[in-house]
């Protein structure tokens, strides 16, 4: 059975399912439960995480299992991954993934590397929520959207849903994998509703999911940009282009097949990607398929990412900052050498 | 109440004049700020200073516009303890292009270097290594500055404390480091967080000295801070202080506070209030009038009022802002 | 005049040159002057470095200006950001890249972003010089090439040298930009010894610079892996496959038109890059020209890269984890479409 | 000399013949280790513990093997007191494909997580964040372990010492945290580095014990990781136990050590010897025999040659390798 859950209530769901499932899933992060040790505070009222993503799980599971930390992330991140080494399989909460700039070491040298490093003889089964994303006026050091730095280390899983039954899905299959998972909540994203199916269900990390069937264009877009890509898909509609979208749902492991596949059908490439461009996954995505691709493409492959700029505060620029349908529009009009297109 | 320190010579009329305009000017510029973002014209996340006053203008009253400082989220106290512009604070707020940061900083990240104000800082304890920095600066050229790193109990317990203070230690820098500890972090106890008692108490790990003030007591922050800064001026390095505060609002606008009891809430709100407390000490040590005082309370009312008029009158920024600033020459 | 001069000493005679010329210039790190506060030591004998690569500067210039850090990496490469935000212009050594962990924050989240979150008041002529590369059996933590990260994070420029004389020019240039610049060094270069000009040049952030003339096929290379291409250039001759080799030099700027100028001519592209290879700079010039330089390519561009995988310690491994002159070879058989070529 | 302890009853015949075995083992296999790479066999990066076994071992004498260590670069001592096997720890760090980690980790990643060894690290201060997160799974899983872990002086000036600590301390957690002083990172000395006079000293800035032990004192060292590890073992959180040692060889194989005096290597090499002091100790005590411990020394002798010979006849890695291990299923 499904029902409407929003994105935030879905995570939140797919987390209590896990740790009923598993006594050895535990959660920690700063504010998961919140107001820890606080004598009077009943566990209802409290907050459960910065954007309440978290809340009722204290209430559940006790704080022996959802456990606030202190500031310190090199600390309580770099826990997790021997947490997880040692037989626990904690969800560690960096609250923005921003802030890996304080935990990178741990994340990069400690929790992808133990595996390789140790011969094969650790396993890290820890998986790590954060929050990514502009367009929430949270300026230049709460929205930036990460996932190409974790792309570029191996040793690392990648995920970022772009709807709730997907976030559901992907997150217990993160849990219960073996290997470190980084998952990516947007936090403009939150809020947005969608069909979810009840119970336990996962969704396999590394396997694309074609949002919208085309023949005339491919367009892969990571996470939130899905929803742009769909309204592009629908504007580009009424000029008779179908275009075909791609969410990959995981950036690492990437499901190069679906992409390949995809445009060896339609021979045109746009990837959306509201990241810098520089060493990004839209670079990456459009490397892949300038390689094994080659010789199906008929045209230039366009990237639509943010520019190569921090994301500013006032929301005219942050407005200016992210893709939109219109920038989608612009790039297929150019492809297609079919200047009408823009004004659709 | 407070007892009048007779002996605090520094704390002069004009000193005196100078922290009750501040302080009324923080108190009055976040609860102007609150009013407006709860009525959903403000964009983002603000964090409001308003209760903790005391801290930044009890330090700030000894530094000259040659020092620095380093901020934090909740940053809008120093910087207006350090002198930045009402209008230009409140414009960068709104986001507008007559912002002190172009609009392109917003809350978080109000800064006014020449003013040497060097950023608020949406990372906790992201401050530490910062005011280091500009210290080493000061060290090196001989430039007599000082830098102040105010941060939060929460930021006590990250790395770059300990980083921070280890390093201005080492290299007897002038730093002095200004604990704001009202006693939680977002939603989590200091309590809870920290293992030390006291957040002075650290101080004895990196061998400098370590006190912990009445932190809305005004008098009591200044005097620590006026042997402090002293102390880092003369090159005998840097200091802790702990100041014991509390914020009047919650964490950001939006939060419910349900981790504060109801009754600390009221404490803190009426008899422990920074502001009365400063005023009735300033008037029982005659320093200004009560018709001196009601004067400033005017023009911080007036001033006030000013910046949000100067603010929703202004432009947004240009769409080619977008692009500068990235670089000195963007590439 | 030139001289032959080790990397090493190229990077060491640029650091002296910009410290006499400027005393605002101050160098800190870890151990690079060495021996701090040692009463006996002289200070001839000091470690200059791990690698030695800063030997000599503590005697001329002092500790007051070659100041050895604790290791803290956060505390110092922190301090270096507002130390050049008031008006020194440190360089900061980070020992290996890989400990980037340790201070990611203050490098992405401030130095990159304060001028642009303070509306273009403030400036940061900060340079970090930091090594990195495979192949000194260093092993995962320490083996690492981490520019992609940097090149993704607006802000910051990234200087990837692969001369002694390209060291020293663009290491000057560095030291007097205005903005924060990543100078990495390959650790298996530094005993690398070319000809370097006397007396203080600078050479341009953002010019490429095109180490092979060639018309049949653009080889970009990155760092020490210039010196793959180069060799895998004299292979093909052999052939009559004329490459030209590109070395971009920096790779944020990047320059994007000696790049795309050179596929024009010879239409095929292969870009070498011995970091990992999702998110890479090995993608990120291969999207380049799939986007811009479509038009002009006759074939798949190939990237030659590290596996998607840790460096492993083992000798036998950590040699077959490296790009070779034989891998590029295999590239050109396939987009050339002439198996013999392998065999050259 | 050391003072006779007669009251340390846990100091056992079995005990003593292990720690003297151990002691040996890791001088041996060091100056093994020091001897061939001095003949350019070994590849890489070595950083000898010769010098401090006596923290090593004093230490890993109270452990069991469902009890974590973590470590640092300079790990070959950690490994062999926590019961590594000397033949796969002398592959690794030739890169041979019998090596403890197949030969991918090398010398600065040696581990044996069954053995609740959790790896050599690479990078200072690494260490500080896993051994709290396997004291969270001890205390979660009511496992009665206990996590120990080892770090330098260097180390203790990293944010993740101020992080770990804090977290350990405000979970209670059994962890000992063990500051090997030797003095220097790297050229630095610990002494310039750090703004503290003794490590031990800053456990007092997280509400938890510290103490300050000769660390080439083996008894010494046992007799406080005793009392520190009953606490832990027993619920009672943390401990930071300072080790004041001294290491044989230079930071890595090459280093000329000239920030050393030549006073200062003599002493430590003649009169402080850990293992010498630890041999008169107990003939005097009379707890093994002359006899025994030339036994000792001579089995010792034949294993670390047996591990040389180990390591060399065995083969590198399959190529295959260079892509296994990265993910449990790699894709
Ligand atoms: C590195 C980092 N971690 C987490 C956060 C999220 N965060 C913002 S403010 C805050 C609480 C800070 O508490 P404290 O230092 O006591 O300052 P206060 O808000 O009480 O003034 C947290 C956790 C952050 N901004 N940066
Ligand atoms: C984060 C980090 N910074 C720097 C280094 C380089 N490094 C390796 S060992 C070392 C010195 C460590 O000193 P200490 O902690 O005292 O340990 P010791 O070598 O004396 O045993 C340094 C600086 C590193 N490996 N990791
Ligand atoms: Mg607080
Ligand atoms: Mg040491």
């Amino acid at each position: 059975m499904t029902r409407k859950l929003s994105f935030s209530q879905a995570v939140n769901e797919a987390m209590k399912l896990a740790m009923q499932r598993d006594e050895n899933v535990i959660l920690m992060g700063e504010d998961v439960a919140g107001g820890a040790a606080v004598d009077h505070l009943q566990d209802d009222e409290a907050w459960g995480g910065v954007m309440g993503v978290t809340k009722g799980l204290v209430q559940q599971f006790g704080r022996e299992r959802v456990i606030d930390t202190p500031i310190a992330e090199a600390g309580y991140i770099g826990a997790s991954v021997t947490a997880a080494a040692t037989g626990l399989r904690p969800i560690a909460e960096l609250m923005f993934n921003d802030f890996i700039g304080s935990c990178l070491d741990e994340v990069m040298n400690q929790a992808a590397k133990l595996r390789y490093m140790f011969g094969g003889k650790a396993k890290v089964p820890l998986t790590i929520r954060t929050m990514h994303g502009a367009g929430f006026r949270a300026a230049a050091q709460h929205s930036q959207s990460l996932y190409a730095l974790f792309t570029h280390i191996p040793g690392l899983k990648v995920v970022v849903p772009s709807t709730p039954a997907d976030a559901k899905g992907l997150l217990l299959s993160a849990v219960f994998d073996d290997d470190p998972v980084i998952f990516f909540e947007d936090k403009t994203l939150y809020n947005v509703k969608g069909e979810v199916e009840d119970g336990f269900y996962s969704i396999p990390i590394g396997k694309a999911d074609v949002k919208r069937k085309g023949t005339d264009l491919t367009i892969v877009a990571i996470g939130k940009q899905v929803h742009t890509a769909l309204k592009a898909a629908e504007m580009l509609t009424k000029k008779g282009i179908e275009a075909e979208v791609i969410d990959p749902r995981s950036l690492s492991p990437l499901d190069e097949e679906t992409i390949l596949t995809s445009v060896a059908k339609t021979n045109r490439l746009i990837v959306i990607d509201e990241a810098t461009p520089r060493c990004s996954a839209a670079t990456d995505i459009s490397a892949l398929v300038a390689d094994k691709g080659f010789d199906n493409l008929d045209a230039p492959i366009k990237m639509i990412t943010g520019p190569h700029c921090p994301v500013p505060f006032s929301p005219v620029l942050e407005d200016l900052y992210l893709p939109t349908p219109e920038k989608v529009l612009q790039a297929v009009a150019e492809i297609i050498g079919d200047e009408t297109i823009v004004a659709v | 109440m407070t007892v009048v320190r007779s002996e605090l010579k520094s704390l002069t009329r004009e000193k005196a004049k100078w922290m009750y305009e501040k302080m009324c000017e923080i108190r009055r510029f976040e609860d102007k700020v609150h009013d407006i973002f709860s009525k959903g014209v403000l964009p983002g996340f603000v964090h409001l200073y308003a209760g903790e006053e005391a801290v930044a203008v009890g330090i700030c009253a000894h530094l000259n516009g040659k020092d620095y400082i380093t901020s934090t989220h909740r940053g809008h106290g120093h910087c207006i303890a350090k002198g930045c512009d009402l209008d230009g604070m409140m414009a960068e707020i709104y986001g507008k292009a007559t912002g002190l940061c172009k609009g392109k900083g917003g809350s978080m990240h109000i800064a006014d270097v020449e003013k040497g104000m060097l950023g608020a800082n949406g990372i906790v304890g992201g401050g530490f290594p910062l005011a280091v920095g500009a210290a080493l600066t000061a060290k090196i050229k001989k430039s007599g500055a000082v830098a102040v790193c105010f941060f939060g109990d929460g930021a006590n317990n990250h790395g770059t404390f300990h980083e921070g203070i280890n390093l201005a230690a080492i290299w007897n820098l002038p730093v002095i480091f200004v604990a704001e500890n009202n006693g939680f972090a977002e939603a989590t106890p200091f309590t809870y967080a920290s293992s030390c008692t006291n957040i002075s108490d650290r101080a004895a790990a990196y061998n400098i000295p370590g006190v912990a003030v009445d932190g809305k007591d005004a008098i009591a922050v200044f005097e620590a801070a006026e042997h402090a800064i002293e102390r880092a001026r003369n090159g005998r390095g840097p200091t802790l202080i702990e100041c014991k505060t509390f914020r009047n609002y919650g964490h950001f606008e939006g939060d419910a506070q349900t981790y504060k009891s109801s009754q600390e809430k009221e404490k803190h709100l009426n008899d422990l209030d920074a502001i009365s407390r400063f005023k009735e000490h300033i008037l029982s040590m005659r320093l200004l009038s009560e018709r001196e005082l009601n004067d400033i309370e005017e023009k911080v009312e007036a001033a006030v009022e000013n910046a949000v008029e100067f603010a929703e009158k202004s432009p947004y920024p240009d769409e080619k802002e977008l692009l500068t600033d990235v670089y000195v020459t963007y590439q």
